[in-house]
């Protein structure tokens, strides 16, 4: 495996993102069903659906792995509405700023991209860890792959690392009282589910790193 | 369960729902050829803030029902219960938007709160003057200690009610999200289910809940409440609710309030008389006086059954505000 | 099935439910101390012919949500479902009597036939002018050739509404008689349910029905209608209504008409308007237009779920009554 | 027993159909379900109830039974509602006018009088034999009651000769299509139900004539 990545690669992974999502979709409902407004999976989808085209319709000759982010991110922003869409979009956005003029991505830089991925989250959210929304995927998952680098692991260890880590967050949101999002009403009741954007960051993490270790 | 609707393919209920609503208002309301975005016929009134308002899909007659003079002049559309996206509330504002500013009025829910947000950033910086107004009266959603955390329910209604008003007699934006605010700020509900919506996106019910119970402070979107308990009798129930109202807001002997009694979609108005006699006992046992009574369904959820209380302390401009007629699609007032 | 409703005692509740209303509608609506029968605060009307109305309980705003300027001006209220007897009948005539006279508005049912046909009787006997209107547009309830056997539905409305503008112009008994026997002669309705309400007096459903079946040409008793199918999309089931209705009156193309869409109970708004944009859809190729459209629930059967498609064809006369200003409790228009 | 019938028996016989209809109240709400509104049992005991204070109330001295029937079908029409009000009410009225001066009945004043009641029906109902409704129950039991007592049968006989006329009448209208009231719009539909009506004027027949057997 190659230890940089192509912009052919960030698109290929981002169709496997919208593909995993899809596969969740009702699931991602589901888990909104106790501690939301059971329309998780349909926002998700509905908003990741449309990045497709955006990175179809995305120049062959453009190289820019960061202007490619910056355009699915304003799409999510601009026409994804719910809670994730201003969420998921500005992480994109973040991230895209961050590797902006990049036509290969170093392990370093990958690190660099999703801390600021998972900063656009924080920032948009005004969330911390442990508040049991989506931060609490992203940011293991951004630890784990910051860690599994500084100790010179190879990108392919350190992308399996992003997702262990990004699994174990979510699954840490089971046990967690909600302080953030629709769920944070409920104080003692939210405690028990899993969170949905959790799982949905799940999802992204699992296709989007995972595809580049296949690939 | 077989889900029983009235539906098409679901991935065009919205757009053909909007179809409809469009012919059969068509001499109040128009809709945006670039989003998804219904507005006042005559909009932007010229010499008028402009009131723009919006949310998830699901709630008929809100968000769209209440467009029309002495309400609302813009809303954007959601998906089912689905904050609607930047851009959509964007053009929405532009829309409405008279030279006046423009006034964005919205529920307390983070997608709500982060998509109007970013679209009022991009409309001020483009010298569009917008100001907002987030409502926060269910009192079932947090501890009063953390208010600013409550969710929005039907007490909505009340400030498009009067905003849309003091809007008409062509008020300024500060003026208006001034008076907002105090509507909001007396404002309180509570709401109760007993049966879940079946979201025609999924065909499933947006909560689980046994054959004899219902959910105490449930929201509009069917989130949990405070509790799970058995069904009770109308009166055991509405006390229950129309107690905790009272009591978040330091309600006085001698005040005045507006009453809206609420149906989230199938609890018939029958029901809802029988309630709202209750809380009209409640009220005059406090020594308050009932200003004006709302009844029927202003903000629903699809079809759940349950219904809610909410309560709005009055003063003189408010209660000028409430009187004055308005002409909303939905809500009509001489 | 548990009953799931917010009431207290089952036999008190009319008369709770008509505490709260009379409470909550106090500036527009007052009670007879003698008989359960409702009627505009103002009422008689001086120098007005009384409009009165009545049925069965269940059918909220229907009817005493009708009560108001340029609609009715008493209502005689039954228990549910039950025709009110004809003591009832006959206090409200007199209340609604100014001296021009009183027309009563009712549906084709023996029990409302025969007791608004006694109370008319009664009244008459004592010097009173009385006339009726027989409202029968449900075309599902009977073929053409026995039209006058057909139960009345949501065409009700309409008579309300163009009798009570035309009593509110002045107009005589005569006069309001005979445009309102033309508004119901150009009126004709059908309905779908697929879920029966539960009579809170009982704790039965109405009717038994399948998991995915619907009720076609359903009346709003839950009386059964045509035929029981299996569950249809909007458009499939809205066109089996809409063709029915258009080819029982003699529409014809370049006609106009009012359109009601009425909701019996849950089914919700965002549902109708996509069955109302197949109903506009197929005025149009018929080459019909609209005048007019409501939407909304305006006679309900309880909670039942389901939906009535009305058609009222318009002439010069009736436009200006349809289109002229109403006050009424449930029913606004500017 | 008596071959004639007082006042006080009268009374007796007006409670015991209270009570019969009372004890059939939820089965008359069932047959009207599939071909009515599922009221009828609902109507029939609320207006059927207020007659009991009626009964009570008449004067002791008074004896005319023509007017204490009266009284009873006054009620019934003024404040009974639904179609069985006027109905029931009416028959009562005509049947009391039939005897109305009598303080005893002969049997054939009970012939009389019921064939008042069942004309009664038929006047207001502007019905026919056959069109299942409570008049196919009534109109029997009046043949049977008549023929009884042309046969001259005792006054036990006739009263239950009366009683199976009613019980025939009423299950005949199991097969019928309706043509009256709220079940006649289902034409074809509305066969295989017994008419609620028609039960409910079984329930008052039986205990009526049934409690004058046995008195
Ligand atoms: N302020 C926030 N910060 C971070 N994540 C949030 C915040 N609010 C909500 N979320 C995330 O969004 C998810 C819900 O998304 P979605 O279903 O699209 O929104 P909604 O609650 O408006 O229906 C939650 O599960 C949570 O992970
Ligand atoms: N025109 C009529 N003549 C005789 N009986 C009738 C007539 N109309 C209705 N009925 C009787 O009334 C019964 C229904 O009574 P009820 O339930 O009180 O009335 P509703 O149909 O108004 O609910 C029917 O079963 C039938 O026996
Ligand atoms: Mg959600
Ligand atoms: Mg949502
Ligand atoms: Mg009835
Ligand atoms: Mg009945």
């Amino acid at each position: 495996m190659s230890q940089s990545i192509s912009i052919e690669k960030v698109k290929y992974a981002l169709h496997k993102v919208v593909e995993n999502l899809e596969k969740n979709r009702q699931y991602l409902n589901d888990l909104d069903s106790p501690i939301g407004d059971s329309d998780h999976g349909e926002s998700v989808c509905n908003a990741f659906h449309k990045i497709q085209e955006i990175v179809d319709k995305f120049p062959e000759e453009k190289r820019d792995i960061g202007e490619l982010l910056q355009a699915v991110g304003k799409s999510i922003v601009l026409s994804g509405g719910a809670a994730m869409g201003p969420l998921y979009g500005t992480a994109f956005m973040d991230a895209g700023k961050a590797v902006l003029g990049k036509e290969e991505l170093t392990p370093a830089d990958l690190v660099q991209m999703w801390e600021a991925f998972a900063g656009g989250i924080k920032r948009r959210g005004q969330v911390e860890l442990g508040d049991k929304t989506m931060y609490d995927t992203i940011y293991p998952s951004f630890l784990a792959l910051q860690k599994a680098y500084e100790e010179g692991k190879s990108l392919k260890e350190m992308l399996r690392e992003a997702i262990e880590g990004a699994q174990e967050g979510m699954e840490s949101t089971k046990d967690l009282v909600s302080k953030r999002g629709r769920s944070s009403r409920l104080g003692e009741r939210s405690r028990g589910h899993i969170d949905p954007g959790a799982a949905s960051s799940y999802f992204i993490i699992e296709a989007f790193f995972g595809s580049l270790i296949d690939n | 369960m077989k889900v029983k609707k009235f539906i098409n393919q679901p991935e065009n209920l919205i757009e053909e729902m909007l179809e409809g609503f469009v012919i059969a208002n068509q001499n109040k309301v128009k809709r945006l050829e670039t989003e998804r975005v219904l507005v006042r016929k005559d909009a932007p009134v010229t010499g008028k803030v402009g009131i723009v308002t919006g949310g998830g899909s699901g709630h008929k007659p809100a968000f769209i029902g209440y467009i029309g003079r002495g309400l609302v002049d813009a809303v954007a559309v959601g998906d089912i219960f689905a904050a609607p996206p930047v851009q959509r509330v964007y053009e929405a504002i532009k829309a409405a938007d008279a030279g006046k500013g423009v006034l964005l009025c919205l529920g307390n829910y983070s997608g709500d709160v982060m998509n109007f947000g970013m679209a009022q950033e991009l409309a001020q910086s483009e010298g569009i003057e917008v100001e907002s107004v987030i409502v926060n009266d269910d009192v079932a959603s947090s501890p009063k200690e953390r208010m600013d955390n409550r969710r929005g329910v039907a007490g909505e209604v009340i400030l498009w009610k009067v905003a849309g008003a003091l809007a008409e007699e062509g008020a300024d934006l500060k003026k208006i999200k001034e008076v907002g605010e105090r509507a909001v700020f007396n404002t309180r509900s509570m709401g109760v289910a007993h049966t879940p919506c079946i979201l025609p996106t999924t065909g499933k019910p947006s909560f689980q809940i046994g054959e004899e119970e219902m959910e105490i402070g449930v929201g509009h979107h069917g989130e949990p409440g405070i509790k799970r308990t058995k069904m009770m009798s109308a009166d055991e129930v509405t006390e229950l609710l129309t107690r905790q109202v009272l009591e978040d807001l330091p309600f006085q002997r001698g005040d005045e309030v507006t009453v809206l009694v609420n149906g989230l979609g199938s609890t018939s108005l029958l029901e809802m008389y029988i309630c709202f006699r209750k809380v009209a006992q409640i009220l005059s046992d406090y020594g308050i006086k009932i200003h004006r009574t709302y009844m029927g369904e202003f903000f629903t959820s699809l079809e759940m059954g349950g219904f809610s209380v909410t309560l709005t302390k009055m003063d003189e401009e408010l209660k000028r505000l409430i009187d004055a007629p308005c002409d909303g699609i939905h809500f009509v007032q001489h």
